[in-house]
């Protein structure tokens, strides 16, 4: 199995949700995170000291995908987020040895 | 030359304090309820109106309200220009009103009403709107719709007391239906179709971003409130006491209409749902609180509390962006109170027998003011998009406008 | 006819305004102290208490308090029903009480206590009850537990200075260390007992989820209660000036007394710590606000601080789950206070030589008043236990009572 | 023996409560600016002096700054220790002071000013002091800097219309700008001074954790700033109800004067800024709230707002981490309002033909504050560093000095 | 070695903690994480506006172990997290090829 | 490609951001996790109840990176975050089958 991993610009996060959805994924992980890059990130201003914030907000999602499913579904994801705009972000695979389900302990494909 | 009433004087000055409150509670109430990327743009739009105001109000302001009148409908600025007149008699003593009370706390009192509402309105744009065109908005709205609308109202104007319509009955306004939130829901509601929705109504959620904080708001404007509207008696006495308790009654019977309407609706109440029937509840309450009876109060506020649980739905069926409901609120909660008065008020009206000449004075000085509202907002409005323009770029509202404009994030990220 | 004192009257309005903020302010104190899933329920009790006695109080509470005595034990509630006869006398003109305030604005002043005893006893039972049990509760109590005591101390009858025990010594309790304090505290008690703990009591942590939301209710509830004692004084005079002192001393003694007991026990005073002193300072001082002087005001904060310092401990040993120590703070804070009186009062109190029979009296107030609010909570607490029933299903417990009985969270998750 | 004015002695009554409540205001505002591992201890330095100061005030604070006069410095504080003969007068009734007001309502104003200004100076000192140091430091700050100044202006001291420089001209400072914040401003610089940089300072960024918090606190100082201008009135008057003008119009203009800096220099205004504004504006028209008109008091105002804006950059360029610019605001702003009451004032300043005396005696006080605050500070400050030390471990510096000193955190950081 | 990602109910993570410790872990690193998958969200009502919101609060848990603890390992952590009911979460263990303890620099299992 | 993750001391993240920088990463993406290991927590008291949280405050940074830079990369986050007190984290080394940048669709190392 592979973990598909995506970092995209927070308000992509329904599109990709739903493109996920019709594509037959059943389930991800979403989490806050901070991204640093190309994206300038941007000024602030606080009493008079002015400094640079680097880190912009992202979303991570991850979603457990079957070996055959990852190419494709990376794609859905890398669609659904794109905006043509530098700091879309990024979307890697990796393998996964196993994968298992809290509830039933039932692991392999079964689980997702 | 009045003799100087210690008590009316701490009691106005109190009452001056507590409703200059009111408006950062308003920022509260408003500011929790946006999306985290725009409280501090929320918050500022109030903050900006006490900057803009309270330099205006002593320059032209009190004197438009309450100078010499021009047409029965503003007064002149320059009668009173920087306050000159209005605080000392030609001994140098301080002028001294019908109540006992210095003029100079007249000006106190009258500051705070201005300020706040035209930060009324400031909901109705929400998360989209650039700020220095707000701030050049709040110095011309105040000046063209307040002011006036306070002289027509409260400084012997046309509707007044004094005015063509006190032949049919004496309007009642006893703290601000027509001048505070009749006025501010219509302009929130003008400048709503004029800026246009935010990016993403009616399909993102824009959900409120931190409740206590709307609640903490709600709960400084009912503190505030008693400043509003125990304080309209202008002294301290058996009147004042009366407005204090139906503020109360009222308030709390609209929160409980708000949350039963909720309830049948969806099955829960919610704590937005009940600072939000607070706000009803006193909104509606305002121009009524020294003409009821506690117990009609409650009747009052009940209603009050139930129409504008229903109102707030209207802008999804009818698709304009007041963001935060300023219309389903403050222009229905005030006409709600406005007309209302007719029906209940203790001497005039209808079911204590005094007739239909109250309720049709009420209709018409709510509609005078609806129509002088939206008319001025308009014109206002429209200038300022056709100048300055009104939005910031597209790009900045899904940023965050508390980055775009205030070049600032309302909560440190990452812990360091 | 009592002449009008507008002084009075304008701070009484003050009161009763500061009064009213306490609730909210306890609705922070509360919500910040509570787990992040819970804190909009906890604030929820706090306002619903606000909308449903202040819809009550009018009809019937007020009356019930100060109406034509029954036994004693009441007033008859169908006496002032609505208020009508309390407003105005036969002339139309606004009846003005013994110290000149309008009796409109006492009925302002007391809604206010009602609301926050109240109040106060929803810390007990956070996280897990019912809202609709709540509200139902809610009404119930303030009719059957608090308009008797406060009849009873306050409006004439069996507690107070024309009761049998006055034969002993006109028995002290000028803000209501009884009728709030040990009323709310057995109450809350009770209700832990009857509704059980919460799932994880004794083992989970469940932390304050946010400690500066809990300084800023202790400070509004500081605040808010210079109205309710310096405004138990009915004028702006002397009393009401040492009641502020008083209340001010007490209280930052019992802040310093509670930070060293941590500072002994634990090495560290906390913020909690800190706003837990301020409350019990706060709680002590109330019955003996115009009894003491500022320096044995000092001591009786002192003593506050420690003792409930140490209190909220109790809970752990006995296992019972008063979730936010309303017993800790308020039941041993007001027995502290009602007592301690007979040893401090200036006129009457044991170490002024005034020999044992206050102190005797202050425990046999203590003693019906935890008698009278036990058997009554106990009654109504089961009667709900046996119909509707008061908890929440322990799933719902598990995902947050915030989404299960009101649908909302209380902050925004995931930025969009 | 003057008669009880009802009307003043509500008033005092009111301002006293609205200045206690600015503490926790300060709090707030204070709180919000620091980063979230140490928001509470920021709280607790301004709670630890509410606790420490409201018991001193009462033993001998009021007597060291009201009692029998020694060498024009300090009153004497067993004159009237623990408010012996402060309160009754012989026969056993309360005192009443000139104003018909009651001495302790005295008392009850006058401890709101010792507090305030002390926990004023623990801005300069953010992150990184001992909470036992601070609390020492508070006890003998107030006793040997405080109450010494407060005697020196307000109490026939030095530096009041009793005093030598009177001579040239009485000299002005209506609530509080040399006492309060020259005072405050001059301890903060020296502490910062003695105590040395937090780690991280002028490389990290720093940026205030919870800016609504900051613009909750900025408008609670507000709020309770009529209390301190407008209660320094001592009555219900003219005289304070033109100070309560003048206070929110040079308010609003100093935060206009703030954000217009801010757009210039950054092409921003920010909500920091606009609270940051509030403060410098309140603070430069306090000693001038009753000296100035409102139109001078909105030239001043702006002048505030300007310097003070421009002056918090100095910490930077000279590299003493005033942490939260308790220089830049309070001893700016507080120089600003004393000496340019000398260019303001109605009666006796440059711009009104009053010539130059009055401006050479406010340099002159400004002066002699400065020094002698400046000197007591470094004394105290450097005692303490030498006993008991002032700084946490830097370990716990970076860790968070909430967990530390306190044994806590602000918010609850896993759900669970 | 390998890395076993564990997403699991909030309440559960005191329980896993337990287990894990008491199997002889002795680090772990958690974070928090919202969860989307067959165990319904939830409906929020705010002013008249009713909305699902589908994704639900989650724990993360990863632990680093040794290539041959990491079966048993992932099974302490189904073990202490299920409860049995829809939303117990996912756990998975993925593949690591070098692990360093950032305050000595040492590498490989010594690192854990 | 391989994946480096660090999870380091919170305070540490600017001179790891700064080292990654120097050594020409272009980008990263950062969360922030709770820490379980070595170093001890803290006490915390709350009206009376004492109790010990075993969870501290740390930075997570995952940098992409080629595969033949994974090596020299985790040195550099290593020496960067080290102050060599017990806490410092955890660096690991993962392996990734595929990254694409989500604004261009471009994947392998181009995507980075
Ligand atoms: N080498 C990397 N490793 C991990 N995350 C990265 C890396 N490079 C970029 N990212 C993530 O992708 C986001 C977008 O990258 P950025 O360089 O700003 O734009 P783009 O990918 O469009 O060129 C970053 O904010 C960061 O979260
Ligand atoms: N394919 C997936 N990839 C990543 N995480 C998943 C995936 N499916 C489920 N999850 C995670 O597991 C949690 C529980 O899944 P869910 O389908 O609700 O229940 P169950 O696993 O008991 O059937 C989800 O909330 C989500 O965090
Ligand atoms: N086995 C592990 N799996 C995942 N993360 C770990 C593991 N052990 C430690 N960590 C992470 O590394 C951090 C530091 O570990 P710790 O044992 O406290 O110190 P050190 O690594 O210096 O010996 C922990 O807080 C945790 O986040």
């Amino acid at each position: 199995m592979k973990l598909i991993t995506a970092v995209i610009q927070p308000h992509k996060l329904d599109e990709v949700k739903s493109a996920l959805e019709a594509a037959g994924v059943r389930g991800m992980t979403v989490s806050e995170a901070s991204g640093y890059g190309r994206q300038k990130g941007h000024t602030e201003v606080y009493r008079g000291a002015e400094y640079t914030v680097d880190l912009v907000p992202k979303v991570r999602v991850e979603v457990l995908v079957e070996d055959g499913d990852a190419t494709t579904l990376a794609g859905v994801v890398v669609s659904a987020a794109q905006s043509g705009k530098i700091g879309d972000g990024k979307v890697w695979v990796s393998p996964v040895e196993d994968v298992i389900r809290v509830r039933t302990g039932a692991s392999g494909p079964d689980a997702l | 030359m009045e003799e100087l009433n210690f008590g009316a004087t701490a009691w106005m000055l109190t009452s001056a304090s507590l409703v200059l409150l009111m408006t950062p509670g308003l920022a509260l109430f408003y500011g929790g309820m946006t999306r985290s990327k725009s409280v501090l743009n929320m918050m500022m739009m109030s903050f900006g109106a006490m900057g803009v105001i309270g330099v205006i109000y002593v320059l032209w302001g009190w004197s438009m309200s309450y100078g010499a009148d021009v047409g029965g409908i503003f007064g002149n600025p320059f009668d009173q220009f920087g306050l000159v007149g209005t605080i000392y008699d030609e001994n140098g003593e301080f002028l001294i009103d019908s109540f006992g009370v210095p003029g100079i706390v007249g000006v106190a009192f009258q500051v705070t009403f201005a300020i706040i509402t035209t930060a009324l309105i400031s909901g109705a744009i929400a998360d989209r709107t650039k700020f220095s065109s707000w701030m050049v908005f709040v110095a011309i709205w105040v000046t063209l719709a307040y002011f006036p609308m306070a002289h027509m109202v409260w400084g012997g104007g046309l509707l007044s007391g004094d005015g063509p319509f006190a032949s049919i009955a004496a309007p009642i306004d006893f703290a601000g239906g027509t001048v505070v939130h009749i006025n501010a829901g219509v302009a929130g509601l003008v400048l709503a179709l004029i800026i246009g929705k935010r990016k993403g109504f009616g399909t993102d959620p824009m959900r409120p971003h931190n409740l206590p904080l709307v609640m903490l708001g709600a709960a400084l404007l009912w503190f505030g409130w008693f400043g509003f509207n125990a304080g309209s008696a202008f002294t301290a006495d058996g009147t004042a006491g009366l407005a204090w308790v139906n503020t109360t009654s009222a308030t709390a019977a609209a929160m409980l209409g708000w949350l039963l309407t909720e309830r049948i609706k969806y099955g829960k109440g919610t704590s937005l749902g009940a600072a939000s029937g607070v706000v009803a509840g006193l909104v509606a309450i305002t121009p009524a609180a020294g003409a009821l009876n506690p117990v009609t109060s409650i009747a009052l506020g009940a209603i009050a509390g139930v129409l504008c649980a229903l109102a707030v739905g209207l802008k999804h069926r009818f698709g304009y962006d007041d963001s935060l409901d300023v219309v389903g609120v403050h222009l229905v909660g005030g006409l709600v109170g406005t007309v209302l008065i007719g029906v209940f008020a203790t001497d005039t009206g209808l079911i204590f027998g005094g007739g239909l000449n109250q309720l049709v004075v009420q209709v018409i000085i709510a509609l005078v003011a609806i129509v002088f509202s939206g008319v001025i907002t308009a014109v206002i409005g429209l200038a300022i998009k056709a100048t300055m323009g009104w939005r910031v770029p597209e790009e900045d509202e899904v940023r965050g406008i508390d980055l775009s404009e205030h070049a600032e994030t309302a909560y440190e990220e990452i812990n360091s």
